[in-house]
């Protein structure tokens, strides 16, 4: 048995809707519980911003095209590194971070659990094995279906339960937490060198459009009750007058749950742009927070941009294609068989771009213009918009008038003719920002019954204490302090332990991955099915009985198992 | 006679990789194929042997004649004794020359050598057990 | 002031010294410097006899004298911004890295690397260069962006690879694929090259000698007279593989 | 007993669908593999026990003894090599880099005499790829460039592209044009609908014609490339630009020939401009079964699919500097320990000289040419055979390889975790 007790923290946890009270929190054997003997080892806090551990829903950090990032970009491989120290191995990298580095840096930020964003099914021992060696953090992952031959499939012949029977199988087989679509219909055009342009564009031989594969998908998956919603990367991503694609899809979506979401939509700055080409790019905000505020079935995150150098990196194959004839730089693609694609370019972010200026300034738009910071979360789609290690001064951005109009006077002079965010008084509090980068994520993932994303008795001990006395830290005065707080926490605990002091890694990590596991009638399971099974043997590279990922890659595994069908 | 040496896998080469030792792989890795008008002009006939030199060393090998090849090109399969002549400059890639290796090749009457006694040659000890 | 490093006899003389601590810069606060060999950090006296003679204010009045076997040191002169080193023999890898100032001349052979992503200052080279001379590191998309390098004798291949800008001048001949991928700045070979300029997108390479395997992707557009040599020269515009904005000016053969 | 859906750890292919009939510890009949799979499973013949070399020859030792000689070897060293890996298994990697960390030791594996140089063009470039079963399903185009299906992947063909059915190619023989390039005509060339023989080193400039071609510059090609007439050239292009989904391979004859990555890099910008046309992708034919997967581990550990150097105690990595051939034919190591792989027989003569200079351990199941240069030699587990663990097909698939039969050795990620806990005092990775 082992306690620990956090005193004289200053608390703030959303879901419990605690807002800065000073109180001491009783860890036992990894949970939060009512109180602990004398014997505990003691945290003083000392009023510190105390959150739940903060959980990312949207992160690119483990599985092939990851790794091919970090294969293809030794130049980025010469900063960020840093020599094995006490527990802490070998580290490289900035924009893509070998595991550890990833690993270490979101624990010194008080980061706990991390959701990959895309994970194809037919490579998935892969992002199972890099999750092993990330170990601070709890890894879930987000299974991709945009191209899948066989949902496209039972998309057509309008079979929602065979869509979820389908669904519910590659889950079990690949260990995935949730549904993703990735420019669905789209990845499969790419197979052809082609791309989808409207949501009722057909796509070829599988006549069916990406409208109805999300709206397929999204019942599905309540059918399978997943914790998660649906996980969308729009179609027409980074087009200029794509925000109408947006709305669009957005308009598909029914008010399906009551506990979350219906609809995950990822990076939608990515998504929010007016005009019709890269010359009158503007910013469509307003419009798609006047959907979203209308809209409690869709929870967005903001696909926040930094000026930096990174990588950016999707399954969206035909998206990067586009971006690689723009920047001319190395072009990486890599299309998996029956299921997606995938695409990786290294990109610059510069304040001399006019178009950069204004992806920066929608990123922030759509957080400010967004009434319930609940609905929408913080994120950089990292390493995408910007590595994940700019967090804390998008936090600094959103709480402070000042910093963002003294960051606008240095960009390009368009910004403020297309965009409207100088006009945005909106300062985010202290509340705000724990729901953006935990507490939201926490529901929007269906996690808080697994105790993730809140501090009451009963949960996960995942706490994040920041160097940050919210009674005497003005935000929108001071955000360089706010920056530096949430760089790096005093302490960063996971299950009870503490991982990381003052950013310096102090234990071996020992990470869990939640999966989920459907249970499906047998009649409807499509490993009794012989077309599927036949299907399966002639068209993957692989035998089907060598596809699923054995347990043995999972060490300590958390399967949610749902009743669906019910 | 000089030629251009080129090198690669091969199906027999394969089978016996984990089998340096034996007859069997001494056999294929040490043939050297040429073109047949080549085997005229050096005046050989097939399993006849012929010593390849290189600046950086020199192997005897069985010669045979393959079709593929052109006049001035000579194939073995990769291994020890390709590697006994092929140079260890890598141009600052890594990667030496295993392509396009300048040899000379002239006919002899020395043994073809076991992989053992080519290790033996560089200060290694065979092991015999098989 | 002048600092002279002698190197010492060592147990292992084939395991590399990395020594960037050899800057001019570096020997203002004495010579209480780290080096490594191996896995092994060294102080700089366990590796070099050295002489300190006169004292100087400012780093730019500090010459660096190595001697004796020096060809296994890499990395010395990285990031060096003022001051001269000399180098009385051979140079081991990687001299002169991101150098931005000051003079490096080395009187013996350079292994590969020589100045490496170099961004000003000055390389002077009086025996052979190796591979990879004047060049960038892996992945990255600008080599050598100013300065000079010259080189007396011949360098190995990939000379001036990426090159982006300064000055790049080989008085002997140079390996094979000279001015690959070269977008920017000055390559002059005064010998022969093999297969130069593959790739190029931009800056200007102009050969004296003899060009081996001339690309099929270059297109010759012009004749002109080169106005410092007064040699007569074909002008060509490539690699049209790509773009092909560079420009390769390669000497008309003559009579001898 | 039968044991069905076996995964072949031969070669980069890794084809999952054999069928093997085992009796005890051994294998003794194998369906549908190559005779490459056969040799494998049927002809595995091992090292017994841990051996020494003595002045006069050589003592089987006891693996304590063997393991602990090994970690003061590794102690002593100011420069340690550690070199193989792609014979092994995903864990077996993992402990490998551990330990060089740990070491301040350069790390190597087999890509450095095979695609090192594909990943240094990757690296200049990108790599426009995917996994096999799209190439299966959609190509209609398939070039093979510098290499030999027929000796190397005797299955690649049939498994993924001349013969192989797919979903939108029906008729795999008729639907299919295959391309052949390479210096000389051999078994896969025979089968080729066109077959282009390029002079020996001519690849850059054929690939360097190829792309002006396709750009629209034809008129600035000459009438003859390396030996290929114009004409040819023209109609490969148009094969190319005309293809629904284009596939190139390549192999060994564009790394290992002059001009090493700069040819490979030249072939992924054809196929960048082709992608302009039509749908094209290049995937290189990876040799060892998980060569790979030693390229993947590298990377999410190091930053670096390769040749990583940790003296400095962070990762650095340069090839042509800190790559396995270098570090010997410079006598640069003073220790080796080779994994998984047999230098001795595939690095150039001055390169494996130096591994018997110097005190050298091998930790593989076989003795090969490495075993005679030598001090210690370990026997372990073959992965794929009896001991299970992950590996990377060539198009980047992690395929988990089976245990089939208990022949009673250690696994070498065992061994290699021994091996560091006595370095790092047993306190674990």
């Amino acid at each position: 048995m082992t306690e620990l007790l956090v005193r004289n923290a200053c608390v703030i946890d959303p879901i419990r809707g605690i807002n800065g009270e000073i109180m001491d929190i009783a860890i036992r054997d990894g949970r939060i519980v009512e109180s602990v003997s004398d014997r505990a080892e003691m945290i003083d806090a000392r009023r510190c911003l105390t959150l739940p551990g903060g959980i990312d829903s949207h992160t690119h950090v483990c599985g092939t095209k990851v790794n091919f990032g970090r294969y293809m970009s030794p130049e980025d491989m010469r900063a960020g590194r840093t020599r094995r120290r006490g527990r802490m191995h070998v580290t490289s990298g900035y924009y893509v971070p070998t595991t550890f580095g990833n690993s270490y840096r979101y624990s010194a930020m008080g980061y706990t659990t991390l959701l990959e964003g895309a994970m194809a099914p037919l490579e998935a021992r892969h992002t199972h094995e890099e999750f092993t060696a990330t170990p601070h953090q709890d890894m879930l992952a987000n299974t991709l279906f945009d191209g899948n031959w066989a949902v496209m499939d039972a998309v057509r012949e309008k079979n929602i339960q065979k869509t979820a029977a389908i669904v519910g199988w590659t889950l079990n087989a690949v260990k995935g937490y949730a549904i993703k679509l990735t420019n669905p219909g789209g990845t499969e055009a790419w197979g052809w060198g082609e791309d989808l342009t409207s949501i009722h564009e057909p796509v070829r031989h599988f006549e069916v459009t990406p409208a109805e594969i999300i709206s397929t998908m999204i019942r599905a998956n309540e059918l399978l009750r997943l914790p998660h919603s649906v996980h969308l990367h729009c179609n027409n991503l980074g087009k200029p007058g794509n925000y109408q694609t947006t709305l669009a899809t957005f308009d598909l979506v029914p008010d399906l749950n009551p506990d979350r979401q219906t609809l995950y939509a990822t990076h939608v700055q990515f998504h929010a742009y007016g005009g019709g080409t890269w010359r009158n790019i503007c910013s469509k905000a307003e419009e798609i927070t006047r959907s979203i505020n209308n809209k409690p079935q869709i929870v967005m995150d903001m696909g926040q941009i930094m000026f930096c150098r990174t990588m950016t990196m999707t399954a969206d194959g035909p998206m990067e294609f586009n971006l690689h004839c723009l920047h001319h730089n190395k072009w990486s693609n890599h299309d998996v068989e029956l299921e997606t694609g995938s695409g990786i370019i290294p990109v610059t972010y510069s304040k001399k771009s006019a178009v950069n200026c204004i992806m920066w300034a929608i990123g922030l738009e759509l957080a400010l213009l967004t009434k319930s910071p609940w609905q929408c979360l913080l994120e950089t789609d990292n390493p995408n918009g910007a590595p994940f290690v700019k967090y804390p001064e998008v936090i600094g951005l959103l709480m402070s008038k000042r910093y963002r109009d003294e960051e606008c006077a240095t960009l390009h002079a368009d910004t403020e003719k297309r965009t409207s965010l100088h006009a945005l008084e909106r300062e985010m509090d202290w509340f705000d920002i724990a729901v953006m980068t935990r507490a939201g994520q926490a529901k929007a993932l269906g996690i808080i019954n697994q105790g993730k994303g809140h501090l009451g008795i009963g949960a996960e001990a995942d706490i994040a204490i920041y160097p940050i006395r919210t009674d005497s830290l003005d935000p929108a005065r001071e955000y360089r302090k706010v920056v530096e707080g949430f760089q790096k926490t005093r302490y960063t605990i996971k299950r009870g332990r503490v991982v990381s002091r003052d950013g310096e890694i102090i234990v071996d990590g020992a990470n869990a991955t939640f999966w989920t596991n459907a249970r499906i009638p047998e009649d409807l399971r499509v490993d009794n099915d012989p077309e599927f099974i036949r299907r399966f043997q002639e068209f993957y590279t692989v035998r089907m009985s060598n596809y699923p990922v054995q347990e043995v890659y999972l060490p300590r595994g958390r399967c949610v198992e749902t009743e669906s069908f019910t | 006679m000089k030629c251009i040496l080129n090198t690669g896998r091969s199906v027999p080469q394969g089978v016996s990789v984990e089998h340096k030792g034996s007859e069997e792989y001494r056999t294929v890795a040490s043939v050297c194929f040429l073109n047949s008008v080549d085997m005229m002009v050096l005046g050989i006939e097939t399993e006849a042997r012929v010593r390849i030199a290189s600046p950086s060393g020199h192997v005897v090998l069985t010669a045979r004649s393959a079709d593929g090849l052109k006049q001035g090109e000579i194939f073995v399969t990769i291994g020890p004794y390709a590697n006994h002549i092929i140079s260890s400059e890598t141009h600052g890639t890594g990667m030496p020359d295993f392509k396009s290796q300048c040899v000379n090749v002239e006919v002899t009457e020395e043994p073809v050598r076991s992989v053992g006694e080519l290790m033996e040659e560089i200060g290694g000890l065979r092991y015999d057990r098989q | 002031m002048k600092v002279i490093l002698e190197s010492k006899v060592r147990k292992k003389p084939t395991i590399p010294i990395e020594a960037e601590a050899i800057i001019p810069r570096n020997f203002l606060k004495g010579t209480d410097l780290v080096v490594y060999e191996g896995n092994k950090e060294r102080t700089l006296s366990e590796l070099f006899w050295i002489f300190v003679e006169g004292t100087a204010v400012s780093p730019e009045n500090i010459e660096v004298v190595l001697k004796g076997d020096t060809s296994r040191i890499k990395r010395v002169g990285e990031y060096m911004d003022t001051g001269s080193i000399l180098i009385s023999g051979d140079i081991g890898m990687h001299c002169g890295n991101f150098m931005s100032g000051g003079t490096i001349e080395i009187l013996g052979n350079a292994d590969a690397w020589l100045g490496r992503e170099m961004r000003g200052g000055t390389i002077l080279c009086r025996g052979n260069a190796g591979h990879y001379c004047a060049t960038g590191y892996r992945g990255e998309k600008k080599g050598m962006l100013g300065g000079k390098v010259e080189v007396f004798g011949n360098t190995g291949d990939f000379c001036a690879e990426y090159l982006a800008g300064g000055e790049v001048h080989v008085h002997g001949s140079t390996g094979d694929f000279p001015g690959i991928e070269m977008r920017g700045g000055q390559l002059t070979i005064e010998g022969d090259a093999t297969r130069p300029c593959a790739n190029m997108k931009g800056g200007t390479c102009v050969i004296l000698g003899k060009v081996h395997e001339m690309l099929p992707t270059f297109e010759r557009i012009d004749r002109i007279v080169l106005p410092e040599t007064k040699i007569t020269a074909d002008v060509y515009k490539g690699d049209v593989a790509n773009r092909g904005k560079g420009s390769l000016m390669v000497k008309c053969p003559g009579p001898a | 007993m039968i044991v069905n859906d076996v995964v072949c750890p031969f070669c980069g292919c890794l084809c999952d669908d054999l069928e093997l009939e085992v009796k005890g510890d051994r294998v003794v009949r194998v369906q549908n593999g190559c005779s490459l799979a056969e040799a494998t499973f049927m002809n595995d013949t091992r090292l017994p026990a841990p051996i020494r070399r003595t002045t006069t020859g050589w003592k089987e030792i006891p693996y304590d003894e063997a393991i602990k000689e090994t970690a003061d070897i590794l102690k002593d060293a100011d420069r340690p090599l550690l070199y193989g890996w792609s014979s092994t298994h995903g864990e077996a990697q993992s402990v490998g880099v551990h330990i060089a960390e740990l070491m301040g030791a350069v790390i190597d594996n087999t890509s450095t005499v095979c695609h090192g140089p594909s990943i240094l063009a990757i690296q200049e470039v990108g790599h426009p790829g995917c996994t096999l079963g799209q190439v299966k399903n959609r190509a209609d185009v398939v070039i093979y460039w510098g290499c030999n299906p027929v000796e190397a992947h005797p299955r690649h063909m049939s498994r993924y592209t001349t013969y192989a059915t797919g979903f939108f190619v029906p008729d795999a023989q008729r639907d299919r044009t295959v391309i052949v390039v390479d210096t000389r005509r051999n078994n896969s060339s025979d089968i080729a609908d066109e077959f282009v023989q390029i002079e020996p080193g001519g690849d850059y400039a054929v690939l360097s014609a190829l792309r002006a071609i396709v750009r629209g510059k034809d008129s600035v090609i000459p009438k003859k490339v390396a030996g290929i007439e114009k004409e040819q050239l023209i109609r490969v292009a148009e094969i190319c630009t005309k293809a629904k989904f284009g596939a190139i391979f390549f192999g060994l004859g564009l790394t290992m020939s002059r001009g090493k990555y700069k040819n490979v890099r030249n072939a992924i910008e054809l196929t960048d401009e082709l992608n302009r046309h039509t749908k094209f992708v290049i995937s290189p034919m990876r040799g060892h079964g998980n060569v790979y997967g030693s390229n993947e581990v590298f990377t999410w550990m190091t930053g670096y699919p390769f040749a990583v150097d940790f003296a400095r105690g962070i990762a650095f990595y340069n090839p042509g500097e800190t790559t396995a051939v270098d570090i010997l034919r410079r006598g640069e190591c003073d220790a080796a320990l080779i994994v998984a792989s047999d230098p001795g027989a595939n690095f150039p003569r001055i390169a494996a000289a130096h591994l018997a200079k110097i005190p050298t351990v091998v930790i593989d199941p076989h003795v090969n040419a490495t075993t005679s240069l030598s001090r210690i030699h370990i026997p372990c587990t073959a992965a794929g055979i009896d001991a299970a663990g992950t590996a990377y097909r060539m198009d980047g698939v992690p395929i988990r390889l089976k245990k089939v039969i208990e022949r009673g050795y250690p696994d070498d990620a065992e061994i290699l975790k021994k091996i560091y806990d006595r370095l790092n005092g047993s306190k674990g990775p």
